[in-house]
């Protein structure tokens, strides 16, 4: 025990300079701080966010200074929790990039408004605004935004009246079911099937097969990365021939890489942006430099966190140089996005617009098909 | 057989061993020749499956040496000594019971494929009992057919030391005296046989040599003429 | 005890080198991680008590963690209940989940523990996970944090000190738990069960009091927890978190309360040093915890323990306990008993009257410890009697026939480790006085205060007899205690056996050493392939021909 | 409806000849050190990340690049799995066996978080073992890929089979596994043939991987779920039993699949847990008893 005595201590004290200081200007550098899963089952989602804050902070506005350190959330509450009391002593970040994974937010966002220090994510827990803590900003429309869209474009383009609603036992796929099932219900519309699909489940032909027996006329999926893609696969091997609306995971590059351009015929799915899809140069811009850096192709959630870190660092450029006046001009301002305007609705969801993005069959690069502007009502 | 002038004989040169401190067995000296069955009486406990195991390695030697003909053994790993000539059928047999009785002889049998379904026929044509059980796994034979697989086992890759530790151990009378025949066999075929028995009278019929353990120590050596009807064996048996 | 153990100087170092680094550094992460550790010490001394001192590989812990976690989650959140009721409620629930799961799981063998109380584990991840109740896959949010009247604890100071002070009265209260002598019988129940049910030991009772506490201690874990942190989510009962729990206890020792401290001392904290390598640090957890296993095999308290070795126990002054026991005649009649398609025995019959020696004697295999297995219990006859003192034996556990006077040898004893002499015999005495006057029976009060370990075969057999005469038996029935003994130890073993005897107890021997027993029996009963072949005085068994047949063989006879 | 019956239990055939594969790596190790491989999953799925990988190094539009790339998988998991005996068994001969189950939790603790970090958290496809195609069979439609799965998956199985119960090693493994002391009283290197188990174990891990990482995806943190199945096929099966945990294997397929298709996936898993308790508490021993370690 004696030993583990200076590794405790050690532990415990490394220093938070072990980030790279990146000062960019004369003036004395803020901390920000990235806490994000990037290990577990959101690893994937959580390094698209990292990508896009690490992105943001490199590059900051002149005459801006930045430090900042990444860390990794894992899993669970209590290392997020664990992450940001590091942060919050040893950094003293004026703003802190915090993790998709809702149920993380609600741990954090208590310590956070005591700290006064604003978390900005990019998860699409819709609960994590509504607890009165004034400090979490949302780059992403939530599930009331963007499950919206998913229902209505389903029932007023497609048609579907009768979909099945096939979603993870997770807390993306349970608060996602919930919004579908309320705006379908508005829509006077009953899903035949709601089937709840654990991560380690490997095949997905026996809820796909129940929901052709329960006379299913369209697919919505609200899964992770791969179950999407399975989902979609398996759909396309029984020959369903069910059109499919998917949640945001079908977006991402890295889910469309997984099928093949003809089994993505005629599968849309929600999201906030599509980086790969935009032609606007000042997104394109962004998704080159995104593929230099990471070597991969940016999604929805890069682009959220990287316009939420933008705008922060847009907050210090102008002067905010604590996480009280950080917070405040992110509560007050608008801010022009790279994927959308944001303001924050008074609770801090700061995204309003979704899009419905559909593959044609030609490729693995998604067009919008519609966008959604101010679903909830705000701006 | 003729080879039997040139097998190796077995020596022990006061061999010791200890467990948790304790003297299990020794000081010990022995020799057992080529083709000759030494018979090793005693208790329960008195060492004689100890002084096996020492033989065949499983227990570690304390002190003094183990000499296989020529070489000594007493660091060589078990593995090593039984593909050197330590045949060995333990108390109780110890059989894999998983495997036939085909694959049992074949996991213990040297050589290439061929030389080994030689080996194997030649050890059921010794050993009719287990022809018939060829392809049985060991668990399901009866208790003097296991007997006969271990022992089969233990001499199928020839070697020029076989120990045959309880082999008469709760079978039926007719079926003792087959192993013991088989034991004499052995040695009339140029093997030194070890054998550690509690059927006194028949290990005493086939033996050449008989000693008795008490306590870890060897308490008589003497020829079987000499033994048989010595009250002193006598008491040195029943004291024991 | 005679004054500290030199090992918990150690750990009491450790712990004040680690409150000094705490304080210096000072800061909320500082003190939030060392609750962190606090919290796990006391979900892994909870465990320690089933994995390591009843040797069950639960994997329930992880969910009995959950479990205190949700129950005061829920009785907060939704009943109102004040934070500290809801720990209580983490406390309790869980303890009772435990001890109803004792009983049927304690009978399984080791991989089929592993297997169900992972299938229970799995059960209550699903729930977690499903449950409307509880929130679904997102959890509980906005637990209130313990309050003390107007003062909540949050986090800093007051809930590292209240955690920490928890986990002292954890440890207290395992170490009470094995106060006691109990240890010695937990590890007798765990390494020896057959000794344990000859010596009167009941498992049942201790199951249910380790598992209980396992429970307690493991919900108390996560009751902290969610109050400290305000949320909990099914992660809390997922394999993660025992996983976590079943590395600290054997990186800190099995078994051992203060090793699961340092285990969790060692082990939570780890991460946060890592830290710096980013996603990498996982791995690098995982090649620290590698060597760790590798380099201390047997946890951190192991390695303390070959340094430290544990000090003797105080070996009472007098040992002049008067034996409590009178002596009680021991018959048995019929017995029958088949394995599978093999008769072991077939119609035996014989007593044993109180102040006498019976020599049981036969050949390998003709079934002279499954008579003594079936006198002792271990196993059932499929007909017969057996009566002590006149009660009838056969309908009775094993473990009742001890407290009726019935004590039993082994011929190949079991004794748990890391036992001193003394703790080994009084495992099942009336107090050490009484153990102590047994071991000067049988000659080893001299080594009272030596460990176990540094027994010989011969004087592991005599303790084996000790610690049964410490039950104060009225009958004694032994499995060759004279096997391996030395021409002096076994006269001294014989003059002991006679007073015994003289002293009113029925005692049955089996041996294969006529020597041994021709000038100590009163009577000899010889069996042969199940049956009694002969039965008398020793001259005559000796005399007869059958026997001498059965013994020298039809050659020598003639 | 029947072609869907059909259908499904073609998955479920398919799904646990791949789970039977798994299990069977899980149990030799079991067999051969009476020790639980804690890193089996995620050598599973390591094998198929190993697969994308020695894809991408053919050229494209190979016609049969999955069961080119299999001898390779097959290689490398063997090296590996020497490897995980070398640094998480060797050392620990001795040790209590539980300081086996947290070494081996270590190992898996890196090669999960070493892929993570080495290649990336994102789902890969793996090659597929044929091209892609259908075969009609009475009305339905059996995907080429699907049943080559199955043949691949069996043909390892039969493999398996062949090698521990025709040849002299196998059964000299068998010999050792049930009796180490008196298997090297009959010269059998028994350290040798405990190497062997664990090549073998991970190389079976590794060809899992790839059945599954084109049937079924492969992301890196797919190691739990697999282990835990394994885990669970073995004990249903009888510990450490060949044809029990591949029994055990199977019995998971259905539930995954055709109980799921009947009731759901929520119901199924439950149903499956209790079943386990259910058979644990009529039948101690597991439902198909225990052999392995018993003496004749």
């Amino acid at each position: 025990m004696r030993r583990l005595i200076p590794v405790l201590l050690l532990s415990l004290a490394v220093p938070a300079a072990a980030a790279p200081a990146l000062a960019a200007g004369a003036a004395e550098p803020v901390a920000v701080s990235v806490l994000v899963p990037i290990t577990g089952f959101l690893a994937l989602e959580g390094t698209a966010q990292r990508n896009g804050a690490v992105l943001a902070l490199d590059k900051p506005p002149a005459g801006v200074s930045v430090t900042y350190q990444v860390a990794d959330t894992a899993t669970s509450p209590e290392v997020a929790v664990t992450a940001l009391q590091r942060a919050l002593d040893r950094e003293q970040p004026v703003a802190v990039a915090a993790p998709i994974f809702g149920t993380q937010m609600l741990a954090m966002a208590p310590i956070a408004d005591r700290a006064g220090v604003p978390l900005v994510t990019v998860s699409g827990t819709a609960k994590i605004t509504e607890l009165g803590h004034d400090v979490v900003f949302r780059f992403f429309p939530t599930d009331a935004v963007v499950k919206v869209a998913q229902a209505r474009y389903a029932v007023q383009e497609l048609g579907m009246k009768k979909p099945a609603v096939l979603y993870q036992t997770t807390a993306y796929g349970q608060s996602g079911r919930e919004h579908l099932a309320r705006t379908l219900k508005q829509l006077g519309v009953e899903p035949v099937l709601e089937e709840a699909i654990d991560p380690g489940i490997k095949d997905l032909v026996p809820a796909l097969e129940r929901a052709r027996a329960a006379g299913a006329d369209g697919l919505l999926l609200q899964l992770h990365s791969g179950p999407t893609a399975l989902a979609v696969r398996q759909a396309h091997g029984l020959g369903l021939g069910l059109p499919v609306v998917a949640g945001s995971a079908m977006h991402q590059p890295t889910t469309a890489a997984l099928l093949e351009p003809d089994q993505l015929t005629g599968v849309c799915a929600e999201t906030a942006s599509s980086p790969v899809s935009e032609a606007d140069p000042r997104v394109a811009a962004f998704t080159n430099a995104y593929r230099e850096r990471f070597h991969s192709e940016p999604d929805a959630f890069a682009l959220g966190q990287y316009d939420g870190m933008r705008m922060v660092l847009a907050a210090v450029a102008d002067g905010a140089r604590s996480p009280q006046a950080v917070r405040d001009w992110l509560a007050g301002r608008r801010y022009q996005g790279l994927a959308m305007d944001y303001v924050s609705d008074g609770t801090g969801n700061m995204a309003h617009d979704a899009v419905i993005v559909c593959y044609d069959g030609t490729g693995r690069v998604p067009t919008i098909m519609k966008r959604y502007d101010a679903v909830d009502g705000v701006r | 057989m003729t080879e039997a002038a040139s097998r190796d004989g077995l020596t022990l040169e006061d061999v010791e061993v200890r467990v948790a401190g304790a003297t299990l067995l020794g000081p010990v000296s022995l020799s057992v020749e080529p083709g000759t069955v030494v018979a090793v009486l005693g208790a329960n406990g008195a060492g004689k499956s100890t002084l096996m195991h020492a033989i065949v390695g499983t227990a570690a030697v304390a002190r003094g040496r183990i000499w296989l003909g020529p070489a000594e053994i007493s660091d060589w790993p078990v593995e090593h000594r039984a593909r050197h000539g330590i045949g060995w059928s333990p108390e109780g047999r110890r059989l894999f019971p998983g495997l036939t009785v085909e694959e049992t002889l074949d996991v213990a049998a040297p050589g290439n494929k061929g030389e080994r379904a030689r080996r194997i026929d030649a050890m059921l044509e010794r050993f009719p009992v287990l022809a018939e059980k060829r392809h049985e796994t060991a668990w399901r034979l009866s208790g003097g057919q296991q007997q006969m697989l271990a022992i089969a086992r233990a001499v199928i890759a020839d070697p020029s030391v076989v120990l045959l530790d309880e082999p008469s151990l709760g079978l039926a009378p007719v079926v003792r005296d087959q192993v013991f025949a088989a034991a004499r066999g052995l040695a009339d075929a140029g093997a030194a046989v070890l054998l550690a028995e509690q059927d006194t009278a028949r290990a005493l019929a086939v033996a050449d040599r008989v000693v008795v353990l008490a306590r870890g120590r060897l308490v008589l050596d003497w020829p079987t003429q000499v033994a048989v009807g010595n009250p002193d064996f006598e008491q040195a048996l029943m004291g024991a | 005890m005679t004054g500290p153990d030199r090992r918990d100087l150690v750990y009491l170092a450790a712990a004040a080198a680690g409150l000094g680094g705490v304080v210096a550094l000072g800061d909320t992460y500082a003190l939030r991680v060392a609750t962190l550790v606090g919290i796990y010490a006391i979900a892994a001394i909870g465990y320690q008590l089933v994995f390591g001192r009843l040797g069950l590989l639960s994997l329930a812990q992880g969910a009995l963690f959950g479990i205190g976690a949700y129950t005061s989650a829920l009785l907060t959140l939704s009943l109102g209940l004040p934070a500290p009721l809801g720990i209580v409620a983490a406390v309790v629930a869980p303890a009772a989940v435990g001890a109803a799961v004792a009983l049927p799981i304690a009978r399984l063998e080791s991989h089929y523990v592993a297997l169900a109380t992972l299938g229970l584990a799995q059960l209550a991840l699903l729930a977690a996970t499903n449950l409307e109740l509880t929130g679904g896959a997102n959890g509980l949010y906005g637990v209130p944090p313990l309050a003390v009247g107007p003062v909540e604890i949050v986090g800093g100071w007051p809930m590292l000190t209240l955690v920490w002070t928890l986990v002292g009265l954890c440890l207290l209260a395992s170490r009470a738990m094995l106060a006691g002598g109990r240890a010695a019988r937990f590890a007798t129940l765990r390494d020896a069960p057959h000794a344990a049910l000859t010596l009167g030991l009941n498992p049942v009772p201790a199951r249910l009091v380790l598992f209980a506490a396992a429970g307690a201690l493991g919900g108390l874990a996560g009751g902290l927890q969610v109050h400290g942190i305000g949320v909990v989510s099914p992660s809390v009962t997922g394999f993660e978190v025992m996983v976590t729990i079943l590395a600290i206890a054997v990186v800190g020792g099995r078994g051992s309360g203060p090793g699961a401290v340092a285990g969790a001392a060692l082990l939570i904290p780890l991460p946060e040093v890592l830290r710096f390598l980013e996603g990498s640090y996982l791995a690098a957890y995982g090649v620290v915890l590698l060597a760790a296993i590798v380099l201390m095999p047997r946890g951190l308290d192991g390695w303390l323990r070959d340094r430290f070795p544990r000090r003797p126990p105080a070996v009472p002054a007098a040992a002049s306990a008067p034996a409590r026991r009178r002596g009680k005649a021991l018959a048995v009649d019929g017995l029958r008993k088949r394995f599978g398609g093999v008769t072991a025995l077939d119609g035996v019959s014989f007593a044993v009257s109180a102040g006498t020696v019976v020599g049981l004697i036969g050949a390998n295999g003709s079934g002279k410890t499954t008579v003594l297995n079936l006198i002792s219990g271990l196993e059932t006859p499929d007909a017969g009697q057996i009566r002590l003192g006149g009660v009838p034996l056969a309908e009775r556990p094993a473990h009742h026939r001890t407290a009726l006077g019935l004590g039993r040898g082994f011929q190949h004893p079991e004794f748990p480790e890391g036992l001193f002499v003394l703790e080994a015999a009084a495992v099942a005495a009336r107090d050490r006085s009484v153990a102590l006057a047994a071991l000067e029976r049988v000659g080893l009060a001299g080594r009272a205060a030596e460990p176990v370990a540094a027994l010989g075969a011969a004087e592991l057999r005599r303790l084996d007899l000790a610690r049964t005469l410490a039950t104060e038996p009225g009958a004694v029935i032994l499995d060759e205690p004279a096997a391996g003994l030395t021409a002096d130890e076994r006269s001294a073993l014989s003059a002991l056996l006679r007073r015994l005897a003289d002293e009113g107890l029925a005692v049955l021997v089996v041996d294969h050493g006529m020597d041994f027993l021709l000038p100590l029996a009163d009577r000899i009963v010889c069996l042969d392939a199940g049956r009694v072949l002969a039965a008398g005085t020793p001259e005559a068994v000796r005399r007869d021909p059958a026997v001498v047949a059965a013994y020298l063989g039809q050659g020598a006879a003639a | 409806m029947i072609e869907a019956a059909a259908q499904l239990a073609v998955n479920a055939v398919a799904l646990g000849a791949v789970y039977a594969l798994v299990a069977l790596g899980f149990v030799l190790v079991i067999g051969a050190v009476g020790a639980v491989n804690f890193a089996h999953g995620e050598l599973v799925m390591l094998g198929g990340m190993v697969g994308v990988g020695a894809a991408m190094l053919l050229p494209a539009d190979l016609p049969v690049p999955g069961l080119l790339v299999l001898p390779a998988v097959l290689a490398v998991m063997a090296a590996v799995g020497l490897a995980v005996a070398g640094i998480a068994y060797a050392p620990l001969r001795r040790a209590p066996p539980t300081a086996v189950f947290i070494a081996t939790i270590a190992v898996g603790l890196i090669v999960h978080h070493g892929v993570t970090v080495g290649i990336g958290p994102e789902p890969r496809r793996g090659p597929p073992l044929i091209d892609s195609g259908i075969l009609d069979v009475a009305g339905v439609g059996l995907a080429h890929q699907q049943l080559a799965t199955i043949a691949t998956a069996a043909a390892l199985i039969f493999a398996v089979h062949f090698l521990l119960q025709q040849t002299r090693f196998g059964r000299r493994l068998r010999a050792a596994a049930q009796d180490p002391e008196m298997a090297r009283a009959v010269g059998i290197p028994v350290r040798l043939t405990i190497a062997v188990s664990f090549a073998l174990a991970a190389a079976l891990a590794g060809a899992a991987g790839l059945l599954l990482s084109n049937q079924y995806l492969v992301t890196p943190t797919d190691g739990g779920a697999l282990m835990l199945k394994a885990y669970v096929a073995t004990v249903i099966g009888g510990w450490g039993r060949i044809w029990g945990a591949a029994l055990g294997a199977f019995a998971i397929a259905v539930f995954e699949t055709l109980v799921a298709a009947s009731a759901s996936y929520l119901v199924a898993e439950a149903l499956l847990y209790l079943g386990v308790l259910a058979v644990l508490a009529v039948r101690p021993q597991g439902l198909f008893g225990e052999t392995t370690g018993r003496r004749a």
